[in-house]
């Protein structure tokens, strides 16, 4: 058959459009793809308010009215200014805490300690996850199952559980929570990378690859990492933004980030107490925390997207 | 099939097993038991006395393998605090646990599918985005704080609902919900991500050449069909429910097995503890068998290979 | 799929519909039913004044039995309660006459049989009762008559009458003998069924969710306890304190303590409530590593020790954040206790001269190192926040109750920030003793101090004890090696309907309160 | 003509794109008579399958269809409204699918998916239902046609799918069939069975076909009549004995020298290629689809719209100017002798 005749690319059983469609939209990738990226409304939120808070981390000794540690007992537990009360000031905005400390400054510190919690926990599970779960889904066999084994162990200990258990017993400090949170919820990295490499396993151009005898190393660095990075990137937020909040549930048992570094969910712990009474105090932290995990995961769905044109609804 | 059991349940024995060697070293390397079994503020003299009582002063070896020895038999032992039998304590928690997880998935499922299922009908709708705000909230609250919410709403300012404990129905339903929800953006995402994969499938053009009617597409072709993965996830997020609702049932009073396993922590606890720590895993796994079971009647194709 | 659907929503509704039947009683509240509930955060599955030794238990204790004597809260003076009459016999046996018109709440009548079966039982170390020190003074007890018996001490105990009048509860005869046989082979005498003489009977027990107990109507007519006036009381477990204030402010609950400063001044103009500031037994202290034993040498100089202690300003975390009913203490006992003096070496709150005396120790500049603490964290934070300013940087390890006293016994914490209760002895040896007699917590393990407290430990006399513990306070507070910090104070909140009195021990008596 | 079983004209179909509008079908107009079948030929995105989808009123949402006329055996089905719609879809014309291995529900047995549509049209009881899937499938050339009601799709091979997927759309009997691509996905030894069968059965039913395909070999050997279609036109139409024999369109006679068909092609013969890319149908189109690629491209090709021109013979249109002008001088000259 010659050119004219033989159809280009006829998806396997794609969506009634495609049949028809989709060789006609071919797109010319970089400014379509620059297109999606700021089309994507999701995507431009959450990646806009991350920055923000981003930035609000960064420059927190710059912006900060005040030190995130300096209390003062005389001066505790002053509302934010918009509260109608006559100890509300503009040296404290947002107001104080329980031991007097400034709550705007110790908003925007606590921003570092929150996104490197996020951050570094996703970071370490992410390693741990993504080699056991390449490993299991390109060797396949006795590998797959030791890996299946350790992954169903570790799926049958409710994460919230041994992490209170550990934090508990071995006390908490921003390393170790880290560190627990980092070493346990890499489950998902290894079960969504598991899969992914199966399938990319089976392609032919790592068939070719392995023909061109290739090293096993060669071929999973650079051959099926790069296929199954946009998981990576969305497991990656997904579990930045869990690591997050479980940070938070820590707190709330007590045993958490330890004080006096303050990080969100400490400081939202902190003010439960006060829910009922003073609800600002709870609320201001909430919100935060709230508006960061909100922004990863529209970072996460976003990059979805644009990365993977299948999954545009 | 009776070898897929047996393997699972080959599976299921040797979880258990690596979960009790862990979590008994655990507690091992976290200090000593006689302390925190003794109270707070306990001489010296009552400690030595405890230890030497419960054996503590053996190495943790032949500890561990006379648990073992005797679990194996069937004796789960009894409660260094509670002053039980381990396994009545834990048989008598488990049906709350077991209430407040199955509302609690009960809520998520009634929720997120039918949401999950119109957003995916209409995408980027105005369903759809409440959906998504939906389960945007539910990912990005902390539950401690949607719960004390719910009860600040519900339990004082309407007093619709009571505030904590099990004595009645109406006493699962906020702890179902601060629980639930936390479930639900997950299933509904699933769901929604599962409907618009089926719906733009062919075989859901076929059913609709065939003249049927859109409920009949949409139920009998492409829900059963999507709900596939959500079987195995609910499955999974059951058994987390079951032992990680920790928070939930620490604030709504609630003593189910994640309560009482954490308890059992603090207070070094170790038959119980253990006993407990099996029993998830065993539930766990037996939750995720039951998944494949389920999902082999959706999908012929399971079960046939 | 649709009939599935229509199926979960049928099994839905009838099992809710079922659970309602099944569940729908109503929970006893309140003045209206008669029914005091009461929570705390603690988890009670044994109602055993011997296998629990949770405060909790101490409370249910003296609702539930009775001990030979009873100490005034008011007065501190020793009441009879079970026994009529005693007399010491030398310094080391104790002859009481009991009363011959009780009877426990199974109808059985009490006599000297019961007594000595108690107490030979539980001061038998074998059958290990959970706090040894309440009962490990006693050698054993023998039957004199029908209604008399004899207590044989292993030697002079002076506070022995504060342990019978609050720790030690008589049961019936032959109450354990019947308790389940564990698989070790043990007898389980947890499990055995609550019986006292108490003015209330045990009810109803689920455990590890609610006591339920009902008052004697039966009980010995004219008991320093009084009669028992509501009918009945309802503790449940709530761990989570928000939740515990719900309950309250929406009439679940009749009694809650423990709370938080903040809190109960906010509840405080809540009508149907009333909030109380009580004084408690137990004090807040830091203990430095004298010996260096932690790693870090620092606190091995007094100087540094002393220049902290004026850096801290316990009276503005006493006011600010405990409560009113807080007061700062100077030396390592409870201003109640007998033998305790505040007349000692004072480290006032002077930050420059603080940072002088650090300068002097060789550290203008401050250092860095980690504090411990199980309690309250805002209270260490305060101290944290205190100690930056002068230029100390405390890195705070919060941790669970029993790995922290692990690690504090093992002499691995530079500085600890603990509490003690004293098990409400209203006696200074219950704490100082326990900490300055070279035990694992004794952060110096100073011979001197010793030698002082054994004095006042071993004697039965008033005003030599008292000598002996003040020069031992004395040593403690100039050396430093202590910071006793303040007294802890409890924020009680209850209904407006409960007319309760709380006490400094931290035992509320239940047994006398009534309906307003 | 009461014999006209569809009748479609000027169906145009717009999709709203970030870019544009795109233009997938414009003005396409054809008809099918009973027992006759009408091939669409044409290479992948001319917008062939959009028009039988839309002939099925199962386009996306987003697709905008207009037409002046679409109408079932005289009756007009045009914009009837989704319910109604649907009582005539799977009934009175089915449609056959491209895709075999993935047209049929995996979930449910073959039985269950071939008598839900008759249950769903006619009232008829199960068992009724059941013996009309046993017959058709027999007719379809399944044997122990029984046993297989109670299998799944995927233990069935591809051609037993499409035979099942030709049995389904047969079952209440439907006045038309549109098969797109029915044979693609096929072995090529099965395709030449699957076409026969159809053919036989159209014959048999008396029923109008439509067949889209690329395959001109498959068009040579069914078609009553070809149309063919070119970046979402129609560039030519005719019975197949005209468009074989004498192609009009310059992009026809591109297609079949590409193609070897038996008994036209001689053995030997130098097979050609049409160089170049379609064009992009977003935004506005002017002039001839084909000039870019068109070997015999004027200038007054692109300046304006190309009407379909009907003179050439009965039945028969072509949209092109040359062969309009070529028409025009053969009758001149024929006029002269």
């Amino acid at each position: 058959m010659t050119d004219a005749t033989k159809s280009p690319s006829v998806p396997q059983g794609g969506s009634i459009l495609s049949s028809g469609l989709d060789d006609v939209l071919e797109p010319s990738p970089g400014s379509l793809m620059r297109k999606r990226v700021f089309g994507h409304t999701g995507l431009v939120i959450g990646g806009g308010v991350l920055l923000i808070i981003f930035l609000m981390a960064v420059l927190a000794p710059v912006i900060s009215p005040g030190d995130p540690y300096d209390q003062d007992l005389s001066r505790k537990l002053i509302p934010p200014i918009w509260h109608d009360s006559d100890k509300v000031t503009w040296d404290h905005p947002l107001g104080t805490d329980l031991l007097g400390r400034d709550y705007m400054t110790r908003l925007f510190y606590g921003a570092r300690i929150s996104l490197l919690i996020g951050f570094a926990a996703m970071l370490i599970s992410g390693v741990i996850g993504t080699t056991l779960g390449v490993l299991a889904g390109y060797f396949g066999g006795k590998v797959d199952m030791v890996v299946n084994f350790i992954i169903t162990t570790r799926l049958s200990m409710p994460v919230v559980l041994v992490a209170l258990a550990v934090v508990s017993l071995v006390g908490s400090s921003l390393t170790v929570v880290i560190w627990v949170l980092g070493l346990l919820i890499w489950d998902r990295f290894a079960v969504v990378m598991r899969s992914a490499t199966q399938q990319v396993r089976g392609l032919d151009f790592v068939a070719a690859a392995q023909s061109l005898g290739c090293s096993t190393r060669r071929i999973i660095l650079s051959e099926i990492m790069p296929n199954i990075a946009n998981h990576l990137i969305v497991i990656a937020t997904i579990e930045m933004a869990h690591a997050i909040l479980l940070e938070a549930a820590l707190s709330f048992l007590g045993l958490g980030v330890q004080p006096p570094d303050p990080s969100w969910g400490l400081m939202i712990a902190e003010a439960k107490g006060m829910i009922f009474f003073d609800a600002w105090t709870i609320t201001i932290p909430g919100i935060a925390l709230f508006a960061l995990v909100l922004s990863i995961n529209l970072l996460g769905d976003g990059m979805r997207d644009v990365t993977a044109p299948e999954n545009r609804n | 099939m009776i070898q897929f059991a047996l393997k699972r349940l080959g599976v299921a024995v040797l979880v258990a097993l690596t979960v009790s060697i862990l979590s008994f070293s655990m507690i091992y390397l976290s200090g000593d038991p006689a302390i925190a079994l003794a109270g707070e503020g306990a001489s010296e003299e009552d400690i030595e006395n405890v230890r030497r009582v419960y054996g503590f002063e053996r190495p943790i070896i032949v500890q561990y393998g006379d648990w073992l020895l005797r679990a194996l038999q069937g004796n789960l032992g009894h409660s260094n605090y509670l002053k039980a039998d381990v396994a009545s304590v834990v048989f008598e928690r488990l049906p709350t646990t077991m209430i407040l997880g199955a509302s609690a998935l009960i809520f998520a499922l009634v929720l997120s599918i039918p949401l999950g299922v119109l957003a995916a009908i209409r995408p980027n709708s105005m369903i759809d985005r409440f959906a998504l705000t939906v389960a945007m909230i539910g990912q990005a609250m902390p539950s401690f704080w949607f719960a004390l919410t719910l009860i600040l709403w519900f339990g004082i300012n309407w007093r619709l609902l009571p505030i904590s404990g099990t004595a009645s129905w109406q006493n699962f339903v906020m702890p179902s919900i601060a629980l639930g929800y936390y479930v639900t953006p997950a299933v509904m995402r699933l769901t929604r991500a599962g409907m618009l994969e089926v719906l733009s499938s062919d075989y859901i053009r076929t059913a609709r050449a065939k003249g049927l009617r859109p409920m009949t597409v949409l139920f009998k072709h492409a829900l059963r069909n999507a709900i596939i993965p959500v079987v195995s996830l609910s499955a999974v997020q059951f058994g987390f429910m079951l032992g990680g609702s920790i928070v939930i049932e620490t604030i709504f009073a609630i003593n189910g097995l994640g309560f009482l396993v954490w308890e059992s922590i603090l207070r070094a606890d170790l038959p119980m503890m253990q006993a407990i720590v099996l029993v998830l895993s065993i539930i766990y796994i037996l939750l995720t068998f039951l998944a494949d079971l389920l999902n082999g009647f959706l999908d012929p194709r399971i079960r046939v290979s | 799929m649709k009939t599935k659907l229509h199926w979960l929503a049928t099994v839905a509704v009838t099992a809710g519909l079922a659970a309602g039947l099944t569940w729908g009683a109503p929970v006893e509240a309140g003045k209206a039913d008669d029914t005091l509930n009461w929570s705390t955060n603690r988890e009670i599955a044994v109602v055993d004044p011997y296998y629990n030794n949770t405060r909790e238990l101490v409370i249910m204790g003296h609702m539930g039995w009775d001990g030979l004597v009873l100490r005034d809260l008011e007065t501190g003076e020793i009441k009879p309660l079970l026994a009529k009459s005693w007399k010491w016999v030398g310094d080391t046996a104790i002859d009481f006459e009991l009363r011959d018109d009780v009877v426990f709440h199974d109808g059985s009548a009490f006599d000297a049989d019961d007594v000595v079966y108690t107490l030979n039982h539980v001061s038998n170390k074998d059958n290990a009762v959970l706090t040894l020190r309440n009962v490990s003074w006693i050698k054993n007890a023998e039957k004199l008559g029908s209604h008399s018996v004899r207590v044989n001490l292993h030697k002079p105990f002076p506070p022995a009458f504060a342990y019978l009048s609050n720790a030690v509860f008589i049961l019936p005869s032959g109450h354990y003998d019947n308790a389940p046989i564990l698989a070790e082979g043990k007898p389980d005498y947890g499990a055995v069924k609550p019986v006292g003489t108490g003015p209330y009977k045990v009810a109803d027990v689920k455990a590890g969710e609610y006591v339920l107990m009902e008052k004697n109507d039966n009980y010995f007519a004219d008991s320093a306890k009084g009669q028992p006036q509501i009918g009945k009381m309802r503790f449940r477990t709530i761990t989570e304190m928000n939740t515990q204030i719900a309950e309250l402010m929406t009439g679940g609950l009749d009694w809650i303590w423990d709370v938080p400063k903040e809190q109960a001044e906010r509840m405080d103009g809540t009508p149907a409530l009333t909030i109380e500031n009580a004084k408690t037994f137990r004090i807040s202290y830091m203990a430095f590593d004298v010996d260096g034993d932690s790693g870090t040498d620092v606190f091995t100089n007094k100087k540094v020790r002393q220049a902290l202690s004026h850096a801290i300003n316990r009276e503005s975390i006493a006011k600010n954040l405990v409560g009113p009913a807080s007061e700062v203490i100077h030396s390592a006992c409870h201003p109640d206790q007998f033998g305790c003096t505040q007349d000692v070496t004072k480290y006032e709150y002077d930050p420059a001269k603080a940072k002088a005396m650090l300068a002097e120790a060789g550290y203008p500049d401050g250092f860095e190192f980690d504090i411990y603490a199980y309690r309250q964290r805002e209270f260490t934070e305060a101290v944290i926040g205190d100690l930056a300013k002068i230029g100390v940087k405390a890195k705070l390890n919060f941790m669970q109750y029993r790995a922290l006293r692990d690690i504090v016994r093992k002499g691995e914490t530079p500085i600890n920030h603990m509490t003690w209760g004293s098990y409400s002895i209203p006696d200074v040896s219950a704490v100082v003793s326990h900490f300055f007699t070279h035990g694992p917590e004794d952060p110096a393990k100073d011979p001197k101090t010793k030698e002082l407290l054994d004095v006042a430990d071993n004697s039965v006399e008033p005003d030599t004890r008292k000598l002996y513990y003040n020069q031992a306070f004395e040593r403690i507070a100039s050396e430093a090696y202590w910071l006793p910090m303040f007294t802890y104070a409890k924020y009680y909140a209850f209904s407006k309907d409960l007319n309760f009195k709380a006490s400094s021990d931290e035992i509320p008596r239940f047994y006398t309160t009534k309906w307003n | 003509m009461s014999n006209k079983i569809l009748e479609v004209q000027d169906l145009t179909i717009d999709i709203p794109t970030p870019s544009g509008t795109l233009h997938a079908v414009q003005k396409v107009s054809i008809h099918v008579d009973r027992g006759e079948t009408l091939c669409i030929v044409g290479e992948s995105g001319c917008g062939k399958s959009l028009t039988s989808l839309a002939i099925m009123d199962l386009l996306p949402k987003k697709a905008m269809r207009t037409a002046t006329r679409l109408e079932l055996a005289g009756e007009s089905v045009f914009e009837i409204g989704e319910r109604r719609m649907s009582d005539i879809r799977g009934n009175r014309m089915s449609m056959i699918f491209q895709e075999p291995m993935t047209s049929l529900n995996p979930a449910y047995t073959i039985g269950d998916q071939l008598t839900e549509a008759l249950r769903r049209h006619r009232k008829v009881s199960r068992s009724e239902a059941r013996d009309r899937a046993v017959f058709l499938l027999e007719k379809v050339g399944i044997t122990a046609a029984a046993s297989r009601l109670g299998q799944y799709p995927h233990q069935l091979s591809g051609g037993l799918r499409q035979r099942v997927m030709i049995a389904m759309a047969l079952m209440c009997g439907p006045d038309l069939i549109i098969a797109d691509e029915p044979t693609t996905a096929l072995d090529v030894t099965i395709q030449a069975q699957i076409l026969h069968l159809l053919a036989e059965l159209q014959r048999e039913f008396n029923m109008g076909l439509i067949l889209i395909t690329h395959d001109l070999g498959v068009v040579a050997r069914i078609a009553d009549r070809v149309a063919v279609m070119y970046a979402g036109q129609i560039v030519e139409t005719g019975s197949a004995a005209q468009i074989f024999s004498a192609p009009a369109h310059p992009y026809t006679r591109g297609l079949l020298a590409c193609i070897p068909i038996p008994g036209k092609t001689e053995r030997g013969a130098h097979l050609g290629a049409i160089p170049g890319i379609v064009p992009s149908l977003v935004g506005k189109m002017s002039g001839c689809h084909f000039a870019s690629r068109c070997p015999e491209v004027q200038q007054n090709c692109t300046s304006a719209p190309i009407p379909q021109f009907e003179a050439l013979d009965p039945g028969r249109s072509v949209r092109c100017l040359q062969a309009e002008n070529a028409a025009m001088r053969s009758a001149g000259q024929e006029g002269v002798a």
